[in-house]
């Protein structure tokens, strides 16, 4: 029932938004009839809860965080269940007839369904966890019903405001249940109440203390936090009736209450709790007299009252708390009844400024009346409830001493509800008394039942607490109050007649000297405005208005799209964090003996390092640096060669010159140099990180090889022949034990061509295209594009290589070789004909898709290893055996020279293809076309006519 | 392993790669089947990654020797409880990304996103699965390949120029990865993770030094990734520039980031490594509560939509890596579900923005109010609950990530600051996506005109995708006790590595033969 | 005598071969034009081909003469595309 | 049909050399595999050979490839000496123009690396019309006696091999 | 091994080491690129003969299988040496020819003979006709070092 | 003077001279500041299986010293990946340059000209 309570408003959010289809009754049923089922559903449990059984209902949620699902109804949650369900059925049906047909209502109802639904589940949780869900959701789904009327600038702005001010108190609302939590032991609030004595001796204690008041006082809108609750009058009137009067801002102080029996009673919570309440009551009261806004007059006194209760909470005795659960009910019916009764005012006259409106009585007699007393009951005039719980409070701030000062609490609430009474009177007394006016924005009449039947029910309320407060709050009141204090508070009769008490005096004063300032009102208005106080709004704005410019400004400061500064910070960090770490822990240099270096290995090493050096300082000539980079692979090649690694050399060397073809395609559409461009310092910097860097991993390596290793190679040698049938170990490991990798390997290399691919394919539209067809080359060209001689050789060289080609692969598993560099040797070979003969002869006879020799590749080597599973061995187990037969004698066939196939033509399929597209994006460029002959060259003796080379043009 | 469970395992990697082959080989001109084909196996990876997580939840950690050739010399393959998440994470986001790409025509604008797409996934699936140090470098590097080839998908300026950024930053890194895998294997001697986890817990005090400085090289590699300030350079550019679905997609890259460190950082430099033990921890915290702070700040100063989703990702990395870098066992069970959540979260939040952008024409996803557009009030629900999602709002799964981390990491010393980082720029992100959602939705209500853009591919397809991702959010918040069973139950078992050791090397963890 | 020959030869060789990287690579810095770097390129790969060999010599070994044969073909293939750049700026059309 | 077959069989004959030469052991095996390979390579790469060169491998052949290499060999010395006695300024560099004959591209290519593997000279560029080489020569005393020798050394024998 | 054939391959190593050095002395010596042609070309190459052949021998006189792949390395450069310095000549002829970096030790554009029968070199049509260009000509066209 | 020393300032250098220049402001002096760190990082994971001279890793049953294969593959599948890598990126670099008009990478807006 707990549950079907708590999730109804949530799970019949949606009701009204599909219900709008069938008309804005039906809407509006729809709202209502969630409501009132959940009503119901109350009603049927009050009488449990009120013969003093605390209904609970858990089922686990996230039990590893100690989140569950847990409700329970006591009176407090009762009274305040009451209040949201009972008030938001009022608002529904007020709401129906609030709203113009212009204003979506389905969605209205949703979010306050949702709201509702959220603000249920705060009263009802049994897990601070849930209720901090809840207690976020509320700010959320009142976000949503702030800025409802979203073309307002003002609404979305009061939605934001209210949003970062609650959200952000509920932020620290988290970490101070989280924090009381975990000094508890547990989430589950039952838990938590009793947990008092442990929680005051806490050292986090006062944290928990102010983290959770940030989140009371921020929702309920206590001073210097209450800034965004005027703002949110933006709202639709029904919107600020709900949430300023019996929920949203009541959240906070049913914070307090909640947690007033584990919180309460210490010298820090007097002070904070009862100080804030005062200021808040006294400041927010002073504010609404001079608020010409119907609504922002009520909403500053909906913030006085709020000051107000959390005074009351905040002195910390039991009396005092049980006139603060009283006050709220008193404050719900006759705030509510008052927006309501302003948002009739609104809708009928068509204004809400007190200034232009007065008089209204004798036009709307039912909402004055209603405004009346609704109105009188704020002032705190007898016999109305707000009277009682005014007395009350005043009686109870008479017996508080602030620090060593007993007068303060007296004077400062005296002074409250006196301005209290006056503001109330003038909301009475300015718009429904005075002369009449004649030029209202619209002929205000009384609006019809739909509209002030909602009030006319608070109302009738305002009086039945008033005249009988023992019979119609009594219970409950006295109920809540022994929630709230843990049963400290003794059970109270509730009378309009105290006797005569320093309160009735207090009370007395209060009411002459209100009148007494209403009736100087024009002059300090005039004074007030005057006096150009600080507006709390502004400086909001104001912040915001910063925080944007200097946020952008921090973020546009470190992002400036500079790739190079990513990379010192990559760079930087590494070699530093590097180095830390080496030096943070024990290091001892290593004693294996080194191998003395040959002269030609110093040699070597001067060429590379001349090399190296001629790059750098040359970098900007761009085709000088590429030729000086050759040296540099073909040294580090040599160096394999010398230290017993063939395949590495090999590798090196084939890639090496595929590279610098693929640099010097690209380098003929790129600039042809790079202008200095850094400043000397930064020049500096640079080397500084460079060297470091080499410093760092040149040490590395240093240290590395001055130490033996012990290392899982031994099993490489011993299983190489035996177990993967092949003599060369660097083989067996890349296509057997570490088959993987090789896998992945030429995944990478076909994906870069696909990649390639599609970055060329493009190129000859947009911007690029444009460019391309404007290029004209920036180099002077020789005219012959073929050179016979070149074409000659390279005929003669492409089988030759081939072949070399064959004979690397066919020994690459028992000796230097393999697929990947039989690959690069044919491409390198085909490449070679490529410049020689030019790209349209030589694609025209290539015949290759390369993207298929690609897609083989990949799939031969996958389907190599697949082919194991079907043996029932794990996936890339290989296969070896030696077979024998006539003339050609013994040989061996294994399964990973398939899987090398697939290596080597996913290699030559990802060379041919960026070079392809390469090639093809400077034929784009090109605006003569090369001769086409049969043979290719540009000179061909054998032709009868004597050639004609072609001019040209660029000379 | 039981033979069923190695099948899965192997046909999480090679259906992508055979798939993605093919797709060169025969479909690359057959677009419908190939999108036929590619949601299809979208779905099954979805399958086979359940049916991994549900065997992995009993706690077994299986290995799975590639080749026939046992640990450490060969590669193998490792499926845990973490892994197994990794894999249904990835799985599930691919699906809603592939569909996404499809029904919005995304897959049209360039050349080869279905193999790319294969690609990618055979990428991360391998990342997640190898226990290989070096394989994971081959790993990361099929995964960065494909994700240059997908990042640059479509191309334009804007894309081209944040993709130089992206690559070369990359490349660097993959050389520093490099360095580190040497720097072990020099010192070491071995490759495979749970080995290297038995040889450093064993090595000399006179080798420590080194084995420190390639950890923390190797730190750097996967901090990059995870774009973990100051390495986060390149992720709001590349993030921002690629279209919606690869960035969608990205949301898991990070997470390889993360994913790595976290492995390493318990496994290798675990409880068991002396002097070692998480060393990382306390380089990586104040970088990842910078990370947050800057993420959320970016966030707020962003100007368009998906700068913000962009810094979003950072910004959740950061509240991500804060829990880890703690390394408690009761703060990495919430770090894994919020891996699981701002993956989804992020990559939900890219759509939507993709979804407006897409029906705002010119504006696009610039922060300033235009003509109202169609569909606006449906988006601006799912705006709504997508920026509730990254921002860690309840009622969706951010919320209980973020209350989960900050309850696990109480008990560390550097609590107050992660508490008050995680709830000050979780305000931050309030104030950004409510100004930004009033901008795009609210303040345009307000101008009247024509829809900019009426007929759109697409156009229920790419919301229900999106909201299926949000709705992803929901059930991962509604199924937050099962969920959180499970990544407690991997944390736990990330902290109990000799298991993992005796998984993948036997009983008698590291001897040889 | 049988013996103390050869190693002196092959020490010999190596020096002159050094001694030519050394040369090439002076020519290689001096320029002055790109046709110069391009033949101190190429000299300097066939000088490193000799080098190979008489290393193949001197530790009795065969395997490396692939990774000579393989320089001699690479070598060839660098100079040609280096000139071709020089010549018409786009290697392959 | 053996045209189809071997397009080049000069080529093929070379092939089978290079991979007995390359897989250095005389077996069977090896045998097949040049033999197929021999075949198989020049077919696939024939299409990049469109035109095949008539070349009379005969004593005349033999004898050219005799001269040329004792020339190498000759060369050498020369150019050596040169190198490490003559100083800069008394060398005697100049350009020779070469008229030749020669009809075909191979054949004059095969001149001209012949031209650049010999003593002082260096083929540098052909004619557009394709009848002349532009030959530079290190040091000459006489640059019209060395056209005359280099045509009558080497074209006149190239002459006889490429008809 | 044999004393003969160790002092065979002794003296071929002797020899291919000295026609290296030479060849890369007139490298680096010779005063213009076209007379530095002319060592690496040639006597660099009969080096690396040198040396190719005494491993060949070199290998059968120690017992060692005989090995033939150092033939190949000879035949591939004899093949392609020839070729690599045409590219090498016609790539500074071209230069030369547009002064895009003279060097004033090839003369190239006062001395270069034109081929009979009025056409042109290939490489270089009538760049000696031409007058020299300005230095306000050069610019557009490009230096490369 | 020994092999290990030579090999370690080379890798040194390698390095210092690659980050210089991926440190420029252009794709290409960038681009060839990857082949820089390609060529040190080969050389590193070269290094760490240790330096041996004339211990060429084929199998061999009277040997008694091997030279270590795992770097060597390592190195070999590094080699592959660092290839496609950089082919990528000089493709990228192109692409870029002609679709912006810049090669600049430093974050500056100048220098980009119109198509
Ligand atoms: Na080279
Ligand atoms: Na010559």
């Amino acid at each position: 029932m707990l549950f079907l309570l708590a999730l109804l408003p949530l799970l019949g959010a949606l009701a009204p938004a599909l219900a709008i289809r069938f008309g804005r009754d039906a809407c509006a049923l729809a709202a209502g009839a969630v409501t009132l089922t959940a009503l119901g559903a109350l009603a049927t449990l009050a009488p449990e809860v009120m013969a003093g059984r605390t209904v609970t209902a858990s089922v686990p949620w996230i039990p590893a965080l100690g989140l569950n699902a847990s409700l329970f109804l006591d009176p407090l949650g009762l009274m305040f269940a009451g209040m949201i369900l009972g008030i938001g059925l009022l608002i529904i049906v007020y709401a129906r007839f609030y709203l113009s047909a212009a204003d979506p209502m389905g969605r209205f109802f949703t979010y306050l369904l949702l709201f509702q639904g959220a603000m249920l589940g705060i009263v009802l949780s049994d897990n601070v966890l849930l209720l901090l869900i809840f207690w976020e959701l509320t700010s959320l789904s009142s976000f949503l019903l702030i800025g409802f009327w979203r073309h307002s600038p003002e609404a979305r702005q009061g939605a934001r405001m209210a949003l970062a001010v609650t959200g952000g108190g509920g932020l620290a609302l988290i970490g101070g249940l989280l924090i009381l939590g975990n000094i508890a032991g547990s989430y589950d609030l039952t838990v938590i109440l009793q947990q008092r004595e442990a929680i005051q001796a806490s050292p986090l204690y006062l944290p928990a203390l102010l983290l959770i008041l940030l989140g009371c006082f921020t929702k309920s809108a206590q001073f210097p936090f209450h800034f965004w609750l005027p703002h949110a009058m933006a709202a639709p009137t029904p919107v600020s009736a709900y949430l300023h009067s019996a929920t949203m801002v009541k959240a906070g102080v049913f914070m307090l209450a909640r947690l007033w029996p584990v919180l309460a009673g210490t010298e820090a919570w007097f002070l904070i709790v009862a100080t804030t309440g005062l200021v808040t009551m006294v400041f927010a009261a002073c504010v609404a007299l001079f608020k010409d806004d119907l609504k922002g007059l009520l909403a500053y006194s909906t913030i006085s009252h709020l000051g107000f209760l959390t005074m009351l909470f905040g002195i910390g005795t039991p009396m005092a708390a049980l006139v603060g659960v009283f006050h709220i009910l008193n404050h719900a019916t006759f705030k509510a009844a008052l927006f309501l009764n302003a948002g009739i005012v609104d809708h009928e006259a068509g204004t809400r400024d007190l200034k232009r409106l007065g008089g209204l009585f004798g036009l709307m007699p039912i909402a004055g009346t209603l405004a009346l007393i609704a109105g009188l009951s704020m002032a705190g005039i007898p016999p109305l409830n707000g009277f009682i719980s005014k007395e009350m409070m005043l009686y109870e701030a008479a017996d508080t001493v602030w620090l060593n000062q007993p007068w303060v609490f007296p004077v400062l609430a005296t002074l409250g509800a006196t301005l209290s009474v006056a503001y109330s009177l003038r909301y009475i007394l300015h718009v429904y008394f005075g002369p009449r006016r004649d030029d209202y924005p619209k002929p205000p009449h009384d609006p019809g039942v739909g509209l002030w039947g909602p009030p006319a029910v608070l109302v009738a309320l305002v009086v039945a607490i008033g005249l009988a407060p023992a019979l119609v709050a009594g219970p409950l009141v006295n109920a809540v109050a022994g929630a709230v204090t843990n049963g400290a508070a003794e059970p109270v009769h509730l009378a309009l007649w105290h006797g005569v008490t320093p309160a009735l005096f207090m009370s007395l004063t209060a009411i002459g000297l209100g009148v007494a300032l209403l009736m100087n009102h024009r002059r300090l208005d005039r004074l007030w405005h005057g006096a150009g106080l600080p507006d709390a709004k502004r400086l909001f704005d104001r912040a915001v208005a910063t925080a944007e410019p200097a946020s952008r400004r921090l973020i546009d400061g470190i992002q400036n799209g500079s790739l190079q500064r990513a990379m010192v910070a990559l760079i930087g960090t590494a070699v530093a964090v590097g180095f830390a770490g080496f030096l943070s822990v024990a290091h001892t240099p290593g004693d294996r003996a080194g191998i003395p270096a040959s002269p030609a290995a110093v040699v070597a090493w001067i060429a590379l390092v001349t090399a190296t050096a001629m790059v750098v300082l040359t970098h900007r000539a761009r085709y000088l640096s590429l030729i000086y980079i050759g040296i540099v692979g073909l040294i580090i090649s040599m160096a394999f060669v010398h230290l017993s690694a063939p395949d590495l050399a090999l590798t090196q060397i084939s890639v090496e010159v595929v590279t610098i073809l693929l640099m010097l395609l690209a380098l003929n559409l790129l600039p042809k140099d790079t202008p200095r461009e850094s400043r000397p310092w930064r020049r500096f910097r640079d080397g500084a990180v460079a060297v470091a860097a080499g410093v760092g991993v040149g040490g590395a390596a240093w240290a590395v090889m001055t130490r033996p290793l012990d290392s899982i190679s031994d099993y490489f040698w011993e299983n190489a022949y035996s177990g993967g049938g092949g003599t060369n170990v660097v083989n067996v490991i890349l296509v057997d034990f570490r088959g993987f990798d090789t896998f992945g390997e030429i995944i990478v290399l076909g994906v870069a061509a696909l990649g390639i691919f599609a970055l060329l394919e493009t190129v000859g539209t947009g911007a690029s295209g444009r460019r391309l067809a404007a290029w004209t080359p920036d180099t002077v060209r020789s005219p012959e594009h073929h050179p016979m001689m070149l074409v000659v050789a390279t005929r003669l060289v492409l089988p030759l290589a081939v072949m070399v080609a064959l004979y690397i692969f066919l020994r690459g598993h028992n000796q230097p070789g393999g697929g990947f560099i039989a690959g690069l040797v044919v491409a390198v070979a085909i490449l070679m004909q490529f410049m020689a003969s030019g790209f349209t002869f030589a694609d025209q006879r290539l015949r290759a898709d390369h993207h298929s020799l690609i897609g083989s590749g990949v799939l031969i080597a996958a389907l190599t290893g697949l082919g194991a599973l079907v043996f029932g061995a794990p996936f890339l187990t290989s296969a070896f055996d030696y077979f024998s037969l006539p003339l050609i004698g013994e040989f061996e066939l294994a399964t990973a020279m398939l899987f090398d196939i697939g290596v080597a033509l996913t290699v030559i399929g990802a060379v041919m293809l960026a070079l392809a597209q390469l090639s093809q994006v400077a034929e784009r460029a090109e605006k003569e076309t090369p001769p086409e002959t049969e043979t290719a060259m540009d000179i061909d003796p054998g032709r009868p006519e004597p050639a004609t080379a072609p001019t040209e043009a660029g000379r | 392993m039981n033979p069923a469970i190695s099948f899965l395992v192997v046909a999480a990697l090679i259906m992508p790669a055979v798939l993605g082959a093919l797709g060169l080989l025969a479909l690359r001109h057959r677009l419908a089947v190939s999108r036929m084909v590619s949601i299809a196996a979208c779905a099954a990876l979805v399958a086979i990654a359940a049916a991994l997580t549900l065997h992995a939840s009993g706690g077994t950690t299986e290995s799975y020797a590639l080749g026939n050739w046992r640990a450490p010399f060969g590669i193998v393959l490792v499926l845990d409880r973490l892994s197994a998440m990794m894999l249904l994470l990835t799985a599930v986001l691919a699906l809603a990304v592939m569909i996404y790409a499809v029904v919005t025509g995304i897959d049209r604008k360039g050349w080869h996103f279905h193999p790319l797409f294969q690609f990618q996934l055979l990428g991360l699936n391998g990342a997640f699965l190898t226990g290989d140090l070096f394989n994971l470098f081959v790993f990361f590097e099929v995964l960065l390949i494909a994700s240059y080839g997908l990042l640059l998908h479509g191309q334009g300026p804007a894309r081209l120029k944040a993709g130089v950024q992206y690559v070369v930053i990359n490349l660097v890194g993959s050389t520093l990865f490099l360095v580190g895998v040497g720097l072990l294997y020099g010192v070491t001697g071995t490759l495979n993770m749970a080995d290297l986890a038995v040889k450093v817990a064993a090595a000399p005090p006179g080798d420590q030094g080194l084995i420190a400085a390639a950890a923390l090289v190797l730190t750097v590699v996967f901090a990059l990734k995870a774009a973990l300030v100051p390495l986060h350079f390149w992720l709001p550019g590349a993030y921002a520039a690629t279209t919606a679905a690869v960035a969608a997609l990205f949301a898991i890259m990070t997470k390889v980031g993360a994913y790595s460190l976290i492995r390493t950082g318990t496994l290798i430099f675990g409880e068991d490594a002396g002097p070692l033990a998480f060393l990382t921890g306390p380089w990586m915290l104040p970088a990842a509560l910078i990370t947050t702070v800057i993420g959320f700040v970016g966030l707020f100063a962003a100007r368009r939509l998906r700068e913000m989703a962009a810094w979003s990702v950072v910004g959740s990395m950061g509240v991500l890596l804060s829990a880890v870098s703690v390394f408690r066992v009761e703060a990495m069970g919430p770090a894994l579900y919020y891996v699981l959540h701002s993956t989804l979260a992020g990559a939900a939040l890219f759509l939507v923005v993709d979804l407006i952008a897409k029906r705002r024409g010119e504006q696009g996803d610039a922060l300033e109010a235009g003509p109202r557009f169609c569909q606006s009030e449906l988006l601006s629900g799912l705006f709504f609950l997508a920026a509730i999602g990254i921002v860690g709002l309840p009622p969706l799964s951010g919320f209980i990530g973020k209350l989960l981390i900050l309850d696990g990491v109480r008990a560390a010393p550097e609590a107050g600051w992660i508490w008050g980082t995680i709830l000050i720029t979780t305000l931050i992100g309030v104030l950004a996506f409510a100004r930004a959602g009033s901008r795009i939705f609210w303040k345009s209500a307000a101008i009247e005109g024509e829809a900019p853009v009426r007929a759109l591919r697409g156009r229920t397809g790419g919301v229900v995708v999106a909201g299926g991702l949000l709705a992803a959010l929901a059930a991962l918040a509604a199924l937050g006790g099962p969920v959180t069973a499970y990544t407690d139950a991997a944390a736990a078992q990330l902290f109990d590595p000799q298991q993992y050791v005796d998984a993948v090397l036997g009983e008698n963890g590291g001897g040889r033969r | 005598m049988s013996g103390s020959i050869l190693p002196w030869a092959l020490g010999f060789a190596l020096a002159c071969v050094s001694l030519a990287i050394l040369l090439s690579l002076f020519r290689l810095v001096r320029g002055p034009t790109s046709g110069d770097r391009i033949l101190a390129v190429d000299t300097l790969t066939i000088n490193v081909i000799a080098l190979i060999v008489v290393f193949g010599v001197a530790e009795a070994t065969a395997t490396y003469f692939e990774a000579a044969l393989l320089l001699a073909m690479v070598a060839f293939v660098a100079t040609v595309a280096y000139c071709k750049f020089l010549l018409r700026g786009d290697i392959v059309e | 049909m053996t045209r189809r077959l071997l397009p080049h069989p000069a080529l093929s004959v070379l092939l089978v050399a290079v991979w007995m030469l390359l897989v250095n052991e005389l077996t069977f095996g090896a045998l097949f595999l040049a033999l197929a390979f021999g075949v198989l390579v020049p077919l696939v790469t024939s299409r990049f050979w469109p035109d095949r060169p008539r070349i009379r491998f005969g004593p005349d052949a033999a004898a050219y490839v005799a001269i040329v290499l004792f020339d190498i060999i000759v060369a050498n010395f020369q150019i050596a000496w040169i190198i490490l006695t003559r100083r800069n300024r008394d060398l005697r560099s100049h350009w020779l123009v070469i008229p030749t004959e020669l009809r075909s591209a191979e054949a004059i290519t095969v001149l001209a690396g012949t031209i650049s593997l010999t003593p002082g000279t260096v083929s540098s560029d052909i004619s557009s019309d394709g009848r002349a080489l532009l030959v530079h020569a290190l040091d000459v005393a006489d640059p019209v006696a060395e056209v005359a020798r280099i045509k009558q050394r080497y074209e006149t024998r190239l002459l006889k091999v490429f008809r | 091994m044999s004393l003969f054939a160790e002092i065979l391959i002794a003296g071929l190593l002797v020899m291919g080491g000295l026609f290296i050095l030479v060849g890369s002395w007139g490298l680096a010596r010779l005063p213009s690129l076209m007379t530095r042609l002319h060592g690496p070309t040639k006597a660099t190459t009969l080096g690396v003969g040198g040396c190719l052949i005494a491993s060949m021998i070199y290998f059968p006189a120690s017992g060692q299988p005989w090995s033939a792949h150092e033939l190949l390395i000879t035949i591939f450069l004899l093949l392609t040496a020839p070729i690599s310095a045409n590219m090498i000549a016609k790539a500074h002829l071209h230069r030369q020819g547009h002064r895009i970096d003279p060097n004033p030790a090839d003369d190239i554009v006062g001395g270069l003979p034109h081929p009979p029968g009025g056409g042109d070199w290939a490489t270089y049509q009538g760049a000696a006709k031409d007058p020299a260009p300005t230095p306000e000509q050069v610019p557009p066209l490009r230096r490369l070092d | 003077m020994t092999m290990e020393l030579l090999v370690a300032s080379a890798i040194a250098v390698l390095t210092a001279a690659g980050v210089y220049l991926v440190l420029r402001g252009r794709t290409f002096p960038v681009v060839l500041g990857l082949a820089f760190l390609s060529y040190a990082i080969n050389l590193f994971l070269f290094a760490m299986g240790r330096l041996v001279i004339d211990r060429p890793p084929i199998y061999d049953k009277a040997a008694e010293a091997y030279t270590d294969p795992l770097p060597q593959a390592l190195v070999l599948t590094a080699i592959v990946i660092a290839f496609g890598m950089t082919a990528f990126v000089v493709v990228l670099a192109l692409r870029t340059f002609l679709e912006t008009g810049t090669d600049q990478v430093d974050g500056r807006e100048d220098g980009e000209t119109q198509p």
